[in-house]
């Protein structure tokens, strides 16, 4: 009686206090069908670890990183050499941060193809591209702190993109640049958005699609529901807890592997007036967007290309978003056409990118 | 409520004075805050370079100078005259470089081309190199933005 | 019909997704208590207020900060002087700190004094302690970021009181310092912990906070309680919240006029080398402890004077901490004895900041 | 489920196995973080300034020499002989100044008074500034943290 009574008590007095219980109750009958893709429902987990890891080490790094002309590649270097372990502390952030990502494409891919994106569940994927953007901003300016003249010309095309959408587009550079051009300022900048701004929007967004996911309970393939027969069920605690747990164990041991053994690099501190180094390539996940802007003609009847072009992936973000508006169909029914477009989009990703490593 | 003679309920004038107030609050914070974030930033107006220093340039050859945030390349041409040029690539503003051997401009981002005065001739840039007034007085080489006295 | 009729359409077809119509419903028929003491609960919004205002300064000067020694000093200048309107954005974050700190303790003493900490709000006052802590460590490692003489030395005051502590005070001096000295990397360290860290901690306690407060509804005084009759009360929506603009219009404005009035000032850089100055003195809210300190004698028996002063100063957090469960009598009951303490303790708090200041 | 000759359940082995794994590699993420986050700092063994520089300092004043990242004090008695400190308060880690007219040294902070051969005489310091030893070879003025051969 004694101490299982006071822990009873324990439970209840927080309870009263807390209301807890409720979310207890719900983790506690949760269920997770079991169908021939349920692998996918790891995937969403799979990011959060490599999340817990980017704001750990992230933390980390940010004691002793720079965020100035002058100091940001020797505090790299610092860190790299002088401070105890350091190499190991930005290798696994630097492969975490592509392991998120490509989980992030692959938990929105999966999605996709599965139309598990709706009704009811519109409003969970428009929160899922919102983070995918997040994620790619954290990319992108994390690329530029060590700052190198690899990181230095993809900024300077990065930001200078957004300058061919009209009206607001020279604002959106200017702000993202701090100025006309790239400086030290940038640096700062990207820094600032890096370690303070991007990691509260993306915390606040994370929370609201979380709770949808708990809210919609998982979504069920539409092969797999139409059989009509009730699917299998495997109980959320503890069963599929564990079988997370050791999917999480696995990739841990992975990444910390490859980050051992395949820690980034450090080029020589950028010149803000040397020429573009060649070889010039963004990270992997910005690949097939470079390279699309590399092979646009330069003019198309009478307009800049790269107006086009960034028009045209400017639509495509815009219909990604709004694809559970655009295909609002009933959750059961098929469509063909939406799944020949994700592999349509895979294939064309993977395409592009080859031919930009490889040329 | 509406008072006799008034045009508005007290609804409305409470909303109102509140909405002014808050939108009044708002445009004062939203102007500082602004001019904050996008400060402005000066491109040069002139920049003054030793003429000593590029006296003696071998023909067909550059010279590096900062303009501003950005790089200048002050070209000697084969006739002996100069020309210069903010180094930007104008597809997506990466630093340039000039190959003497081939006589080219080139930007190793995206593979831009221009030819030695600068017109683009290859690769995605939609315009030419930007191009510099250069004036000799004295012993100084001065470089101008276009439309400045 | 047709347009509200698509207004209501709208509303529930978010409804069906997000499931806010329970927290609509919840804050449409929530009420506030009116007692002669009802103006403290305005404190709490206030302090979000003053929050909302430092984060919007804070992800601004972050644009062009530099945590370095070289670039500290040099970049405040610059803020102060070359950025347009930089100074009044520093003023502001300045001015707003002090502000926010003064109502999370006004906030406190209210709580403290009409016992609205009692039960079941226990984990509500825990909580709000540790906001307490966090806002002081927000402030404390702010005051070291424009890097001038005496923040220098409160910092190595500071971080060098821990080291008191039997055991795991070296640690946390280490920790803090990066270090066993106050040098660059404290710099560093103090702007992570600043802008990156305790954002999140904050973000996510407040969270937790503001649900407690909204769960178990608003505490009313034991005074007013024990009368036995009913209360007036004000509905939250809109009267009160019209009631709250008005007073954060109020606040605001005084907040603006003070900044712009009496902007902080900027001493030289800090020398690592230089002996301390004279007149060496922390931010307001830390007077009291300063002057502790200042005054405990050297040697009590064979101790360590500053050690016993530590050690009663963490005392006094814990038993502030534990508050609720010290004094666990039910709501209803008065308590003459914490209501003194807490006067004594104003009275204490007081004394010493006067005494400190008029030395 | 137990099975027969088995001293676990299946339960009992997987918590074992899960457990153990997971401790194993909350340590090994645990000793990398705390070697980042604490890095050894190193106070330097010694310091060696040329002797030229201290030998015309007046009697009763004192020198500046950075000791690692804190300051430290030369101080040239009466005799002509030397003695160095540590100017750090050894209350609560102040920079400590050297009064000449007084002769004694004063931390700001704290009201802390040390007389001139380090000794704490008045305000809140528990101890004596902290003493470095000295040497001159050749041209060379050495100075050691004690217990350094």
């Amino acid at each position: 009686m004694s101490s299982k009574g006071q822990k009873m008590g324990l439970r209840s007095w927080l309870d009263d206090r807390l209301g807890v219980s409720a979310v207890f109750g719900f983790l506690r009958d949760k269920k997770i069908p079991q169908h021939r893709h349920s692998v996918w429902y790891y995937t969403g987990s799979a990011i959060l670890l490599f999340f817990a890891i980017q704001m750990i080490t992230g933390f980390m790094l940010v004691f002793y990183y720079n965020p100035t002309l002058e100091g940001a590649n020797t505090s790299v270097a610092r860190i790299m050499t002088e401070i105890p372990l350091g190499w190991i502390i930005r290798s696994v952030h630097s492969w975490s941060a592509s392991f998120m990502i490509a989980f992030v494409f692959i938990h929105l891919l999966s999605i996709w193809i599965t139309k598990a994106y709706r009704k009811p569940r519109e409003l969970t994927w428009i929160s899922g591209v919102f983070l995918l953007l997040i994620s790619l901003a954290f990319g992108f300016t994390g690329y530029l702190l060590p700052w190198d003249d690899l990181s230095l010309s993809a900024t300077k095309v990065g930001t200078d993109i957004p300058r061919s959408i009209p009206v607001v587009g020279v604002w959106v550079t200017r702000l993202l640049r701090g100025g006309d051009d790239v400086t030290g300022d940038t640096l700062t900048r990207f820094f600032g958005f890096h370690v303070s701004i991007l990691p509260l929007f993306l915390l606040t967004i994370l929370a609201v699609h979380i709770y949808l996911v708990q809210k919609q309970g998982m979504s069920v393939p539409v092969s797999d529901e139409k059989k009509g027969k009730k699917l299998k069920e495997l109980p959320f605690w503890p069963n599929f807890v564990y079988r997370e747990m050791v999917v999480w164990l696995i990739l841990t041991g992975i990444l910390f592997s490859v980050a051992i053994f395949f820690p980034p690099s450090l080029e020589k501190a950028a010149d803000l007036m040397a020429p573009a180094p060649e070889g010039l390539r963004p990270e992997w996940y910005f690949l097939f967007l470079f390279q699309m802007l590399k092979i646009f003609p330069s003019k198309i009847l009478f307009i800049n290309g790269d107006t086009i072009a960034v028009l045209l992936i400017l639509l495509g973000i815009i219909a990604f978003f709004f694809l559970p508006l655009i295909d609002s169909k009933p959750a059961e029914k098929k469509g063909k056409i939406i799944t020949a477009a994700a592999y349509l989009f895979i294939v064309f990703a993977v395409a592009m990118s080859l031919w930009s490593l490889l040329s | 409520m509406k008072l006799k003679h008034s045009l508005f309920t007290r609804r409305q004038f409470l909303n109102g004075i509140l909405g002014g107030w808050f939108g009044a609050l708002a445009a004062s914070v939203l102007y500082p805050a602004l001019k904050f974030v996008f400060p402005p930033t000066r491109e040069p107006d002139q920049v003054i370079l030793p003429f000593s220093d590029c006296e003696d340039m071998k023909l067909n050859t550059v010279k590096n100078f900062p303009w501003g945030s950005k790089p200048g390349l002050l070209k000697k041409n084969d006739d002996g005259s100069y020309t210069a040029f903010v180094a930007v690539c104008t597809h997506l503003d990466c630093n340039v470089t000039y190959l003497s051997d081939q006589r080219k401009f080139f930007c190793a981002c995206h593979d831009g081309w221009y030819d030695e005065s600068g017109t683009h001739i290859g690769g995605p840039p939609p315009r030419p190199l930007r191009r510099l007034i250069l004036s000799i007085e004295g012993e100084d080489l001065i470089i101008k933005r276009e439309g400045v006295e």
